[in-house]
This record gives C-alpha cells, structure tokens and sequence, in this order.
C-alpha cells in the first residue's frame, strides 16, 4: 500500500547509521602481487602471485607476470594472517563463572560476543585467527574456542556485513588455572558478606587440591560410566576426554613451583596433551618442561601491566637459563634478586657476550641510562622520543624500574591478579626455544585493551630482540601457533588449499615500523589502508 | 464547534472548498523573497490527491511545487513547461503521489538539542542555544542527527531547542526548521527560557525569584541613570579640583622661592603643612553588567521574547502581571492550571503550549481536554507538544487521542502547526502549506494524519 | 603411582645437576659436632661421597679410613650438621597457607605452594638451617599436610626430602581467634572427627572396603605413623589434649610444635606417651600467679632426664628462619639446659620428630651430607656460617657474599 | 443502542446459544490487515467462522457494527495481577514455580484499565531474576469463565543480567548460567519441549547460547533486553517480545532499531511487564501505532499486539478474529492504529464487558 519506488526515494525516512554492506561475491579470483612472501614455516619467496579464489589460496605463482588487476603495492611483504594463541578477546566476567570450581562443561564458543570491539583491534594488527581460552576466575573455566576475527555475519543490526568474529572451532581444550587468580576472589565465610566467594580454594593448595579432586573423581566416573552405574554429569565428561587424551589441556601457570605443580600432576592424573599458559617463569625450569613433553603458549612478555619492558632479562635471568646452576654462593652477587639498582639496572658486561653467544641478540640491545632498552628499529627521530620521553619521566622512571624490580612474588607476600610472575621476560620465547621446549607466543589481554604496542607482532618483535630467530618468530604467531590450536591443516600458512587469511605488510613485519596494509580472512577483503 | 473525527475526515476529503487556487492567500514575503539556501538543491513539483491548506481549505488535486526546498506554487493545475521566445523550457519534473499533504508539523516544546547543552553539567543561565548549533551535524553530534532524524519521519518540520535543565533562567532557546542535512537551522524569535521553579505549594519562591531577576535588571538600568548623572557631577567637580590644584601648585612654588631665606623659622613651616593639597573628587564606580542582565533588558525592550515553564495558576498571573509591567511578548509552557488564567492571558495576548502526553493521565486526561476547549474559547492561542520529552514521534498520535477523547479535530490540528507556528514566530516558513512556506510536508492516507494504519510519509525537500 | 612422578622428576632433575662425585673429600675441623650426646668430636673430621656422609670420627681415625680422599682442612672453624627447622612457613608464599574456609582440611598439601627460588630460602641456608618442615598455617584446625624440603634445590622435586612431611593441625590459638566463634568443644570434636574418619577410611581401604581417595591417601603415613603430626598447641590443657587425643587416643605421632605459655605442665604426660616437643618461637613466659618470668623451654627441660624429646623452633617467618640456633640459645639462657642440650634441639631432636634421623641431623655415616661451618658453636650468638652444604655440595660461601 | 444489543447477546447465549452474525464495517485478519465486507459468527463464546459471503441459517442473528473490529489485544509478557514479582530468590533455578498462582484475579483497577486499553488477554511470566524461572500464565483481564486460560504456557529461562549476574548465589555469568541448565535439563525437559520456552536475552552469545543448550525442538520465543539492535541481526525469522521503553518515550536509536528489527524478518511483539515499571496498558497500542510509522506495515504492527503475541505465548484460542477462537473482540469506531479512534465495545469470551465512552453519552 505504502510501497511506491518514487515514495521510497523521495519520503525516504532519514537513517542514521550507514545500511550494511552486502558481501561480495566470493567466486572471483583475486591476484595479488608480493615482492617477499613469508609462508610462515619460516620459508620465503620472493616476486610471487598469490591468488585467492572462493575463499581460499588457489595458486601461488613464483616471478609470474603480474597481472593488470592484481593488488600491488610496492616493497609489501605478505604473510599468513597472524594466529594468537592465547587470547583473552570478547572474555570476561560474562564467559568465566566465579560461583563455582568448576564449570569444566562451559563452552567459551555458546558465551562469547562475536562483535567485541577486541576482535576488530586485533584484526587491525593482523590477527586473524585466536585461541580464546577462559579467564582464570575458577579452576576449570570451561572449554576453549578458536575464532577469526572477522568475516561472521554480525548480530549487530546497526554493524558492518563481515565485521563480526566467526567461531571456527569450539570446545577445543579444557582450560584450568592456577595460582592465585583462581584464589583471590575466594574468601573464609566470616568477616564478610556472604555469598559464593565464600568457597575454596582460598590458597594454591586448594586450588591444586580442586583439580586433583575432580580429575580423580572423574576417573572413577569412567569406570562407573563403563559398567553403566553412574549419570552423565556434562563436567565430568569433559574430564573424561582429557583423560582418554580427546581433548587438549591447557593450564594457566606463572610461576616457577606452579608450572613445576603442572608437571607433577600430568604425571599423577596421566595428562596426555598439554599446554602451559602464560608460563612467565618458564625459564627456570625450561629443562624440565623439555624432559616432559610439555609445550608452552608464551604469556605477552612486553605489555604495559607487566612493564617488562622496563626491566628486560637480568644476567642472572640469561645465565641461569643457560646454565642453570643451584642456588649457590657464586652466584649470589650477581642474583636475580639482589641486581644492583644504584647503578641504574643490570649492566651487561662485554664479556659475557663474547662467552655466550647465545643471547648476543638480547645482550647488545641498546639501553638508554636508566637502563631500558631502545628499539633498534627505530629510526633517528623516534628514538629521540623515547629518549626524551623517558627523560621527562627522570627519577620517576628509576622509581618505577624500582618497584618493578622488588621481589614480591617470591616473598609469597604480595596477592592479586597481576603481581604474579612478574619476572616476566622478552626473552622467554628465545630461552625456551633455547632449552628445545615447544613454544608459541600469545598476546593475551593485549587486543582487549586497545594496547597495540602490545599487540602479537609486538610480540615476535620483541622476542626476535632478545634473541629469538626471525623466522621462528613469524612461525610462532603463524604456522606454530595455528598447531597449538588443531587448525594446522587449514590456517597459518601461505600455501595452496589453505584459508586465504593474508596480511599484507608495509615492510617486514618484525620490522617496528611496519603497519598492516591489506587484510583478507576467508578472501574477503577486512581492512584496506592503501590509501 | 466539537466535531468527531469522522466529521474531520468529512470535512478535509469533501470538494475543495478554493475553487481558484490562485486565491489561495500568499504570506507578505513569499513573494519576490530571497530563498534561504538551506542545502535543498532541486526545482520539482508533487502531485497528491489533495492538500490542506491555510485556515482549513482543502485543494484537489493539489499541485505543490518546491524550489530549494520552498514552496513556490500552490494550484489545482499541472505546472506547464515555460514558454519563451526560444520556446518551451525544459518539462517540469512532477512526482505523482497518492493522499494527502499537509503542512508539517511544529513542536513548540521538544527534547531535541544540541550535544553542547545536553552535556552541559554546568548551565550557564544567558548561553545562546543558536550559538551550539553544529555546524555539521552528522559526524559531530550523531545524537543530534538521530533525533533530527526521528522528528522528521515522525512529521515534525520545525520545533523549539531550549534548555531543559531547572534552573530560573536557561538562556536564549531558538525555534528551528531543518535543513538537506539533517541540521537544525535558526528560524523565528529568540527566546529567553525561564522557569517558574516549584509545585503549586512551593511556587512563590519561584515567583519572587522570576520577580527579582527582573527588578534587579530594572535595577540595574536605574543605576546606569544615576550613574549618568554622578559622572556629570564628578566632571564638574573634577575641572574644580584641578582649578584648586594649579592655584596649589603655584602657591607652594612661591613658598619653595621663599624656603632659603627663612630655614630658621619652624612656625613658617607648620604653616606650610597646613596648606593642604586639594583632594581629587572620586570617581564614580560604574554599575556592572552581566550578560544575562543584558538578556533581561532585551527582553523589556522587546528585541527578545520570554518563553517561561510555569504549572500553577499563581505562577502564570505572576508570568502575566509581569509581561503587563514590562510589556513582554510572552509564551507560556506547561500551564497546568492556565485554564484559571484564561481571560487573562487572552488579554495580555500571551500564548501556551501544553504537554500533549497529559491526556494519557488517566485521572486528568478530560480535564486535559476541557481546559484545551476552554482555553481556545477564550482565544488563547494554544499549542499542543510533545512536552520536552523523547516523544515527539508519538505527538500525532497523542493528539490524535485527544480528538478520540472529544477534542475539536481542527482546533487540534492547529494547535499542531499553525499556532505553534505563529508563537514561535515563524508563522511564514511553518504551519501551512503555503507560498514561501517550508516544503516539509506530510503526506497521508487513509482519514487524517492521526491514522497510523495507513500511510504516512513525512516529505523531506530534496 | 606419586613415588613414580617423584623418580621420574628426580631423574630429570639430576640430569641437570652438576655430575654426582664419586670422589671421597675428608672435612677436619678442630671441633666437629655429630649431634649425638657426648658427640663432640676434638680435632675431628668427616668423610664425604657424593651426597652421603661416609664416617664422622676423629681426624686421625678418619684420615687413615680414607687415605686417598681430598682433604679440605677448616682449621678452628666448627663442623655441624645442617641445622632442622621443625616449623616453617617461609618455603612458599604465605597466602596459600591458609585456606581457611573449612575448619579442618585433610586434602591439602603444601607441595603446590614450594618457591624453589624464594629468597628466604637463601637467607635459611646462609643461617646454617639445611632442612625444614614446610607446614600450612594455623588458621584452621587442621591446615592440611606440609612437606619435608632441604632448603637449597632448583627444583621443587629436588627439594623434597619427604612428602608428605606432617600433618598441620592447629589445637587452640589462631582457629578461635579468626573469628568463626568457634569454642574449644567444637573443635577438638571436629578435629577428632576429622581424624577418626580418615583412620577408618585407612582400615577400610586396606581391608578393601572402599576404593582409593585422594582426600584420605595421606592417612595412611599417618595411621603406620611414618608421618608424624606436627600440633599447633599450647596452653596446659590444650597441650595435654593433643597428646591425649592424637597420641594416646588416635595412635598416631604427634609433636608438640610451640608448647608455649604453661604447656610444659603437661611434661610428664608427654614423656609418658613419648611425644616430642619443639618448643617457641616464643622462648619465655610471664606467670601471673607466681610474678615472675618463666621459660617455656626451662619448664620442659625438666623432664628431658625422663626422656623428652626437646627442641626448637621459629615459626619463619615470626622469627626470621636464620635465627632458629638463636631460639636454642635463648632457650638455654632461660633455663633449659646446656649449649650442647640447645644444639641438639636445632639439629637431631627436630630431625627424630620428624622422623627423618635416618635422613638429616646428625652428622652420621649414611645420611645426606648436609653440615655447615661455623666460626663457633652455632648456638653463640657471635658465630656466623662460613660455609654450607646441602647433600655434599656447596650451597652457600661466606667469602663469595656473607649475609649474616 | 449497541451496547443494548451486545448486552442482551450476552443474556441470550446463556439460555438458548444462538449463532450471532456480526457484521461490522471493517474486520481486522489475523495477519494484521483489515477487510470490509466480512462477517463473523459468534456461538457460546467462540469464533465459529469468519467470511466475506457465509450462508446464514434462518436462525442467525444479524447485527451489524458501526465500527472496525479487531481482536482484543494480547500482553505478550506481563507482571499484571501480581503484587510481588514472581520470583524465589533464594535459588536460581525453579523450573516448577508458577505464574498462574501469584496472579491476584480480584476485579481491581488493573485489569479494568486493561480491559479499557482494549487489552483481553495477558501473559504473566515469572520474574526473570532467575536463570529458569518456572511457568508463564495465560489469563483473560475480565469475563465469568475460567480466568487462567492456560497455567502453563512457557517455561521462563532468563540469561538477561538480573539472572546472570548474582553475587549470592550465582550463577555469575552466561557461561555459568547455561552450564546450570544443562545440567538441570531433565527437570521438566518434556514439558518445556512441548510447550517452548521463553528466553530472556541481552546479547547476540545468550541467543546462541540458549539454541545450543535447548536445540531446535524447543520452541523459543525471546523477550529482549538491553540495546535489541545490537543483536537482533541473530533472531531472523524469530518471534521476539521487545521491551517498551515508559511512557512510550521511544529514543531515535530504539525507533530505528525497530525498523531494523522488523526489516530483518524479525517478528515483533510487545509486552508492557506493567506492575514493573510506568508501562501502561495503552502502550501495547502506542508501541503499535509507533511500529506502523517506523516500519511502514501497519499490518506487522497490528500483528504484535494480536496474532503475534499470541505465537509468542503460545495460545491459539486468542490474538485473531478466525474460526475456532475465543470470542475476545473489541469493536473500535476506525482502525485501532487510527489514534482518533475509540473503543466502543469490549467482549471477552462471548460477553461484552465494557463499553467505550460514546456509548455512555
């Protein structure tokens, strides 16, 4: 009745956001041409075409001649589109249950908003793809997903076509926590309002006991599920794959005795497929990790809660790794938590770096004079800036390195989230890559708080700084890192038949000033800044 | 004078009661007049079923045509291809409707504003609304353009931006239209905004309060004229001093001549001393001035009008006694109990706008209607809106509640456009479809825009 | 199954650590302290393979046992055995002692809590204190199961020298005060309860009637008493309710861990069930009726001639763990005996309470290798740790960075 | 005039049920539009056909109606009748609780001002502070038959904040809400397959959340909180309840997600949660009114407070003018989205309960 084409246009009612774009059609092949193409397994070609076809990589053409409509931008690199292993993006207090233990069976891919702004942050540093796992506010947080970062019909009425997240994976590995985050929200039932925090474990020890507890009920599930005298119990299940070996575990641990707990109790459980998150400490014990079988997933080593920047690895950090002495009288001058302050922070003397070839990398990083490193990559002007910038901070700046650098965590008289761990290391990835563990790098909370210098290409960077070869830093946030996550077959890599997830790259990508250019999930076209 | 809304829909979609449409009365200025660019580009003419016009005159078919977004002509016609000695111009571009138009509405009381005073924590009580408008709207204040946006589908072409905060004096609010780019653009008299703060129990603070701030601008210019006359004073008094001071001056150099001769002589000295120097006259200090002083006295002087949210009766005969002493051009909001005040505010001319949403109130909404009936009858002029509130879209459909509850349907429809219209000032670009008028029209089906279960399109020129 | 996680670990552990020496290194020094009575050797010396000692006599007798090995000559210096902390909270962080929700929790154990590279650690190895008991903290009744740990170790597995090391339970004091309101009635009832439940749960399962539990496992250390139960208790009436109850009631092994206040009233009644005690930190007392000040530790040295097993401990961190040779000399300058009386209660007594005297504690042939030099006797306090060693290797050097 | 004749309609059916052949001006359809020339037959309090040229036996009464008639307006989800919002605050989850026995059916102002609204049915559902807050009721606002049309309607789940975010007793969160529910699935799982469920949301993840947890046997209808344009791109094709803002005081962003909701194929109703909060029973008309203008379907608008809400509760006896429903019907003197319209009769099963105020004069 309404209904008129010359009314729709003339009465048109004003709208006030723009209408969604449709998508494109996907059966065009599209060509693009790159000067250097990381594949991501550490492998690169130079002058190639890549051409994406119904959303995957159809062909990859070496010197070919370059088409007129073939996307070009000169001194470009490309690579697989980036995969964060550990991701926090879109989670919070609406996926993680605080009111009970465990909540084994909770699904992060049912609970997560898909058009989380984190999502279109990450996207934006060439994130592609993320392992999300569940926070670490109860023991067993539930089940971990694997999203893209783009290119899902958006819920958003008032969104972009494509500018949602899309689950690629669900439910795949059970994540538990550790230390004292899973503690610290809990307390006795007296002296405060009651309520559900009024619960164990308010200590490390319940926390471990919990997971003992119901990894021991869940073998004795098994065998009554087996002989049919028991219900199914949803968390219990999941247990129960964990056991059989069908689904991965990942453990959030910091600390050194934590990640040693982590040891210990895949043993006494029969854990078989593990994976240790964040692992700050990590390198304290890297050896053992080796002897275990156990992979670590990198905690961000270098955002701005864990200030590692600030402090980077200490000698003592460097030489225990690579020879890890007991705690002994020669070393305790020069020990981790009696470095010299006065002198303006760790000094690294010329000699160690001719006898340890190991870390040249990481021990001749420039320093300014309170001791915090300089990017190399920076070039003239930027590094004046930081350099005058950290002058404006003068004292303020030693302070802060001060209280970084106080010992808490090992005194076990500090709590809260953050405090744990905070030995935090650029080099973490290069010490453990070092002692042969299998590793990956994670950005973690980076993307969720708009923290791009923290970003997962930060990341790499930074380890690639401190020691880590450039190629084994782009297979930890590509090919590695889409491992970790059971999606080796189809992310990760540039190569025929994969997902055309691609980031177009104003330069290297290690390189600090390189920015992504171009961004294609699935082959859609997600970000364009060619202009 | 009561008729249902049958009657109305009768009376609107019976024969055209202008059989010339050239009859059809043209505002002063329409013609000839400079045509605000307002960003409406094109030339183009629509074709409806009908069309009402001034003062309840109904043309079928109705041919409107629109330049830059203003009506040029009005007629039963089809507009022809202008002929020349070159020959005919290009064909006019028509656009065939089906229903009826009518002008667009005007909500004299409206939460539509600016990003500037809606964030505003700390209201200044003279800032100029006019002057927060955004040059650009859409990217600058996106809430703006929303609510823009929202007026217009609803039907709405012109309304109020003032504050909306509590405070006696909120500053100079301005009546706008809207322009091609959803901007709201100043049209009609400023007004100063104030508000007679309390309930019926409590007002009289707020009355002495309204009372004040006007005395103390009255206040205030008296003190400018005493001023005046101190400063004569003072320049008399200051050529004298400076008389007595020359004489001084040459009196001590003399004495200073003298000095050497006579060291000795303490006694000539004391004498010296009490020769005093003339004191300098003191001048006058000047009264200062504020800028809501300023808005004040504009008001007195008529170069501004007084818009002032009062509910009780003894609230509005203090609005009125005080337009009597400073011969205001006054318009009331609000007005619970103006039907009390009828015949007064007939004759001191001020106007009301009432909250349309008032007839929702079960208890009240037929007294609502009564006093909107006893109000007309003793030719107040009455304005119906949407009270200050997100409800601008639904103001047709409240009024349209009113004429279901019994409300006089062509009275409610003036009080809709064409009073709001003239209060605000703007009686030549808004109210009516008419030359020179705003090309935001509505375009209806079915009985009267009232009706929601048939078409309504709010017209925005291209 | 945990022992296999033990060995695996320590397997991998000693890949790691400096290769093992077959090499025999004889220690002499002009005093050696083998922490036996009357075990004040002159001119003595000790012989060491690998992580064990071989003999500890007189220099002579060991010189011509090995003639071959690498002597290392302290000259005046004093050899001790490592000292034994019966009560320590210092090994991990001290937040995750205390789980404090539920009054008696038998699940827990402190293994998860172990910092190998807590700095208080160094600070126990520079103090000459070799071994510890790693306990939860008394803000429950029963705070769960500590573990025995050397205090020098890059591993957590490295470290452990039994685990579990005894069961924390907290008699009186800290339960009541933190506010559950709970009465003594209450608790001793629910601690009896506790226990009860998991000795029976240990007969039950070894007679096959239920399956294993991890919530009772380490019941079983307890019931075939290889692991003792280290008591938070004092006052006189607690101190005799605990060895009632826990000793002569339960049949397990308990050790009076503080037995301050009048606690040595009960003295006779703990030489008769043969309870240790390990008394302080707090070393003295003011009796009210009698005016005067009383040590705690004098009042039980009264019935060591009966046969009490006397010691000392810190409580560390409410006295720092390097002082624990400085409670033993504040013991004896209250009363309790002799130096070497405060000696042994540092080293062999707290080691044979908590049944590791076949481990540490005594410098004899067949136990961990774990001494420290001294300047003097440790219990004076103007002697300072020269070196020590924590099963034959050195583990803290006074030249290289002294701390105390 | 009228009202005598539908008086004395309501007399005669209790002795002798005679066919009543009502003929008004215009009849509004069940899918929301209108027709003239149609008449309905009324028997014994229900519908018993509805047509443009039905064959009149000798006994049917003709009566022909100045006006439109449309179906009584149904309260998709209502707190009406209960003083105390329906809820047991002291556990999350209590899948037998129900609506129908906190509904107070004493003839108070409430459900006058319903009948008044032209409202004739409700539906009162629990409080959603609970993740499965037990069963919805059905209940007429006037009439002497049986009240409580239905007691158990749907079963009410809740991942809306008040539920999901319980420092008490939790659960906390969305993932520890649904992770309640499955594992209390059993508890009255049949039932809530049979008769669906309405889930209260406030996000894209707690629709997706709930199809994953009930699958597609359940019936779901979702009652939408929070900001509906943020997710309402995840309920396409679904029948919605939308909340109404008080007073009708619509912003632009809820206006024009109305007319994106609706343009996604999204079905909407209304509900006025009155008792709640200042909705009154007029609203659900005003929502209505305001869903035409937005939209431009005045048949979709009349649809949500009418066949709509009766999808989304569930009921097929009420919410149209067709063959085999209750006779709850409201002659109006024009189209009830005509906003100069008024009510000139009210019937509810068969039996006029109240008279519009042209009739009074």
């Amino acid at each position: 009745m309404i209904s008129s084409v010359l009314l729709g246009s003339l009465f048109a009612f004003a709208s006030t956001s723009s209408v969604p774009v449709s998508a494109p059609a996907q059966d065009q092949t599209q060509t693009i041409s790159v000067d250097v193409l990381h594949v991501g397994n550490g492998e690169t070609l130079e002058n190639v075409l890549i051409q994406v076809n119904d959303g995957k990589i159809s062909a990859i053409i070496p010197g070919g001649k370059i088409p007129s409509d073939a996307v070009r931008v000169e001194g470009a690199h490309l690579t697989p589109g980036l995969v964060d292993a550990f991701s926090y993006m879109a989670v919070n207090q609406t996926t993680v249950e605080e009111s009970r233990e465990t909540t084994a069976s909770a699904s992060l891919a049912r609970s997560i908003r898909l058009a989380d702004p984190a999502f279109q942050i990450a996207l934006a540093e060439g994130v592609t793809t993320a392992f999300l796992t569940p926070d670490s506010l109860n023991v067993f947080g539930g089940m971990a997903a694997v999203v893209k970062t783009a290119g899902g019909q958006p819920a958003d009425l008032f969104a972009d076509a494509g500018s949602a997240a899309q689950i690629i994976g669900a439910d795949v590995a059970l994540k538990i926590s550790l230390g004292n985050d899973v503690s610290m929200g809990n307390h006795p039932p007296f002296g405060r309002p009651s309520g559900f925090y009024s619960r164990r474990p308010t200590t490390r020890m319940g926390a471990v006991w919990e997971v003992r507890r119901q990894f021991y009920r869940a073998k004795r599930y098994m065998e009554q599920r087996k002989n049919g005298s028991a219900e199914v119990d949803a968390d219990l299940e999941v247990l129960a794959k964990v056991l059989r070996g069908e689904m991965p575990l990942r453990v959030q641990a910091r600390r050194n005795n934590d990640i040693q707990t982590v040891l210990r109790l895949a043993v006494e459980l029969g854990w078989k497929d593990v994976t240790i998150e964040e692992a700050t400490e990590a390198f304290r014990c890297a050896d053992l990790l080796k002897a275990a079988g156990i992979q670590v997933v990198a905690g961000p080593a270098y955002d701005q809660r864990s200030r590692a920047i600030a402090s980077g690895p200490s000698l003592a950090e460097l030489r225990m790794a690579a020879d890890p002495p007991p705690i002994c009288c020669e070393n305790l001058h020069e020990d981790l938590f009696l470095t010299n302050w006065e002198d303006g922070g760790p000094v690294y003397p010329k000699h160690v770096c001719e006898t340890d070839t190991t870390f040249r990398a990481g021990l001749e990083v420039p320093r300014n004079q309170y001791g915090l490193p300089i990017d190399p990559n920076f070039d003239d002007h930027d590094d004046h800036d930081h350099e005058s910038a950290m002058g404006d901070l003068s004292g303020l700046a030693l302070d802060l390195a001060l209280l970084v650098r106080t010992p808490r965590t090992a005194t076990g008289l500090s709590s809260g989230r953050f405090s744990e761990g905070d030995q935090a290391t650029p080099a973490l990835a290069a010490l453990l890559d070092q002692a042969g563990v299998t590793t990956v790098l994670g950005a973690a909370e980076a993307h969720d708080q708009s923290l791009t210098e923290s970003s997962l290409i930060h990341q790499a960077r930074r380890a690639v700084q401190y020691g880590l070869a450039p190629e084994k830093a782009l297979a930890m946030v590509t090919t590695r890192a889409a491992e970790f996550c059971g999606m080796a077959d189809r992310i990760g890599l540039a190569k025929v038949g994969y997902d055309a997830d691609l980031v177009l790259w104003s330069g290297d990508p290690l390189s600090a000033t390189s920015r992504p250019i171009l961004i294609l999930v699935d082959g859609q076209v997600m970000l364009d800044n060619r202009n | 004078m009561a008729v249902s809304a049958c009657s109305l829909a009768i009376a609107f979609s019976g024969t055209p009661a202008v059989a010339n449409p050239l009859d059809a009365p043209l505002s002063p200025q329409a013609d000839g007049a400079e045509v605000q660019d307002l960003g409406f580009k094109r030339t183009y003419t629509i074709h409806a079923d009908s069309a009402w016009l001034a003062d309840g005159r109904v043309l079928s078919p109705a041919y409107i045509t629109l330049t830059k977004g203003v009506i040029t002509r009005i007629s039963s016609r089809e507009p022809q291809a202008q002929k020349s000695l070159l020959g005919s111009g290009p064909k006019p571009k028509i656009i065939k409707v089906d229903g009826t138009l009518a002008a667009g509405v005007v909500d004299a009381w409206s939460s539509v504003l600016p990003a500037e005073i809606r964030l505003d924590r700390r209201p200044l009580p003279f800032s100029k609304v006019a002057d927060d408008l955004p040059i650009q709207v859409v990217g600058a204040d996106p809430a703006l353009a929303a609510a823009v946006a929202a007026q217009r589908s609803a039907g709405i072409a012109a309304t109020y931006i003032g504050r909306a905060d509590g405070n006696l004096m909120r500053g100079l609010g301005v009546p706008v239209g809207f322009s091609a780019h959803d901007l709201p653009y100043a049209g009609g008299a400023e007004f100063l905004d104030l508000m007679v703060a309390g309930d019926a129990l409590g007002v009289q603070r707020g009355i002495t309060d309204l009372n004040n701030l006007f005395s103390e601008a009255v206040g205030y210019r008296d003190s400018v004229d005493d001023y005046q006359e101190e400063l004569e004073k003072y320049e008399e008094s200051l050529k004298k001093y400076q008389e007595e001071l020359d004489k001084f001056i040459k009196e001590q150099k003399k004495e200073e001549g003298k000095e050497g001769d006579s060291k000795a002589d303490g006694e000539d000295d004391k004498e010296k001393k009490e020769k005093k120097r003339p004191k300098r006259p003191q001048r006058p200090s000047p009264p200062v001035s504020t800028t809501a002083r300023d808005m004040i006295l504009d008001a007195i002087d008529g170069k501004i009008s007084v818009r002032v949210q009062v509910e009780s009766a003894a609230g509005i005969r203090a609005a009125i006694a005080l337009q009597e002493e400073h011969n205001l051009n006054m318009m009331l909001v609000g007005c619970d109990e103006a039907v009390q005040c009828r015949f007064e505010l007939a004759a001191a001319g001020i106007g009301v706008v009432l909250d349309v949403n008032r007839v929702h109130n079960k208890a009240n909404g037929q007294r609502f209607i009564d006093q909107f009936q006893q109000l007309l009858d003793a030719e107040v002029d009455v304005a119906l809106s949407s009270g200050g509130r997100n409800l601008g879209p639904m103001l047709l459909a409240y009024a349209g509640e009113m004429i279901a509850q019994g409300a006089d349907a062509d009275a409610v429809w003036a009080a809709l456009t064409s009073t709001p219209a003239r209060m605000l000032g703007m009686a030549s670009n808004f109210g009516q479809i008419n030359r020179g008028c705003s090309g935001s029209m509505i375009l209806f089906g079915g009985n009267s825009p009232f009706d929601a279960s048939a078409l309504f399109q709010a017209h925005q020129p291209k | 199954m945990i022992a296999g996680v033990a060995t695996l670990l320590l397997a991998a552990a000693a890949m790691l650590a400096p290769q093992a020496q077959d090499e025999i290194v004889v220690y002499r020094a002009s005093k050696v302290f083998t922490a036996e009575k009357g075990g004040m050797i002159n001119n003595g010396a000790m012989a060491v393979v690998g992580s064990k000692i071989k003999a500890a006599a007189t220099a002579s007798e060991v010189m011509a046992q090995f003639p071959n090995a690498k002597v290392v000559d302290l000259g005046d210096y004093w050899l001790v055995p490592g000292c034994v902390e019966a009560h320590n909270h210092v090994a991990g962080s001290l937040r995750d002692l205390n789980d404090t929700v539920y009054l008696t929790n038998p699940a827990l154990e402190t293994h998860g809590v172990l910092e190998p590279q807590n700095p208080y650690l160094k600070d126990s190895i520079a103090g000459g204190i070799t071994s510890a008991l790693f306990i939860p903290g008394s803000g429950s009744n029963m705070g769960g199961f500590g573990m025995l740990v050397k205090t020098s170790g890059k591993t957590v597995e490295e470290m452990v020298v039994r685990s579990p090391g005894s069961l924390k339970i907290a008699q009186a004091g800290n339960p009541e005060r933190y506010g559950f309101g709970v009465g003594r009635a209450m608790m001793n009832w629910n601690t009896r309860d506790t226990l009860s439940k998991g000795i029976e749960w240990v007969r039950a399962y070894r007679a096959g009637e239920v399956e294993w539990d991890p919530k009772w496992a380490n019941f079983e250390g307890l019931v075939d008493r290889t692991t003792p139960v280290s008591v938070h208790t004092q006052i006189y009436q607690v101190v005799m309710q605990t060895i009632v109850m826990q000793k002569n009631q339960l049949g397990l092994a308990p050790f009076i861990d503080h037995g301050t206040f009048d606690g040595f009233k009960a003295g006779s009644l703990a030489v008769e069930s043969g309870v240790p005690v390990m008394n302080g930190p707090r070393e003295f007392w003011w009796d009210r009726s009698s005016a005067r000040i009383v040590g705690n530790g004098a009042g039980w040295f009264e019935y060591v001639k009966d046969g009490l097993l006397l010691g000392y401990n810190t409580d560390a961190p409410v006295i720092p763990q390097e002082e624990l040779p400085y409670q033993a000399a504040m013991g004896v300058r209250f009363g309790a005996g002799t130096s070497e009386d405060g000696l042994l209660g540092v080293t062999s007594h707290p080691a044979k309470a908590l049944l590791i005297e076949d481990v540490a504690g005594s410098l004899k042939p067949g136990l961990d290798a774990d001494f420290v030099v001294w300047t003097g006797n440790p219990i004076d306090p103007r002697s300072h740790v020269i070196k020590a060693y924590v099963r034959g290797e050195l583990v803290y050097d006074s030249n290289a960075g002294r701390r105390y | 005039m009228l009202a005598a004749t539908i008086l004395s309609l309501a007399l005669a059916q209790a002795t002798q049920a005679p066919i009543w052949a009502l003929q008004p001006e215009r009849v509004i359809l069940p899918d929301g539009s209108s027709a003239k020339g149609v008449t309905v037959l009324v028997q014994n309090g229900q519908i018993l056909d509805v047509g443009t040229d039905l064959q009149l036996a000798n006994n049917v009464r003709k009566m022909a109606l100045p006006g439109v008639l449309a179906p009584g307006f149904v309260d998709a989800f209502s707190a009406y009748g209960t003083d105390h919002p329906a809820q047991e605050d002291s556990r999350s989850l209590t899948p037998s609780l129900r609506a129908a026995d906190a509904i107070d059916l004493r003839d108070g102002d409430a459900w006058k001002n319903l009948r008044d609204a032209g409202v004739t049915s409700v539906h009162v559902l629990p409080s959603p502070g609970n993740v499965q807050a037990g069963w919805g009721a059905m209940a007429t606002t006037g009439g002497d038959q049986k009240r409580i049309l239905n007691g158990k309607t749907r079963q009410v789940l809740s991942l809306a904040a008040e539920a999901v975010n319980d420092r008490d007793f939790g659960p906390s969160s969305q993932a520890g809400a649904v992770e309640l529910l499955e594992q209390s699935k059993p508890l009255e799982i049949k039932d809530i397959q049979q008769k669906g469920a309405v889930i209260h949301v406030a996000s894209a993840e707690a629709v997706r959340a709930a199809r994953g947890m009930l699958g597609k046997q359940v019936e779901s209808r979702w009652l939408l909180w929070g900001d509906p344009g943020q997710y309402g791109g995840e309920l396409r094709g679904e029948i919605v309840g939308m909340q109404m803002p008080a007073d009708s005081s619509w912003n632009p962003r809820q206006m024009e997600t109305l007319k994106r909701l609706h343009k996604a194929g999204v079905q909407i109703t209304f509900g006025t949660w009155a008792n709640r909060s200042a909705r009154k029973p007029a609203d659900l008309r005003w929502a209505a009114i305001l869903m035409s203008r937005m939209t431009g379907d005045p048949a979709a608008a009349m649809a949500s407070i009418t066949s709509a809400a009766a999808k989304f509760v569930g009921n097929n006896k009420v919410g149209a003018i067709a063959k085999g429903r209750r006779a709850d019907l409201v002659l109006w003197s024009a189209h009830p989205l005509d906003s100069t319209a008024s009510i000139r009769a009210v019937m509810i099963g068969g039996q006029t309960v109240s008279r519009g105020p042209a009739q009074e004069n």
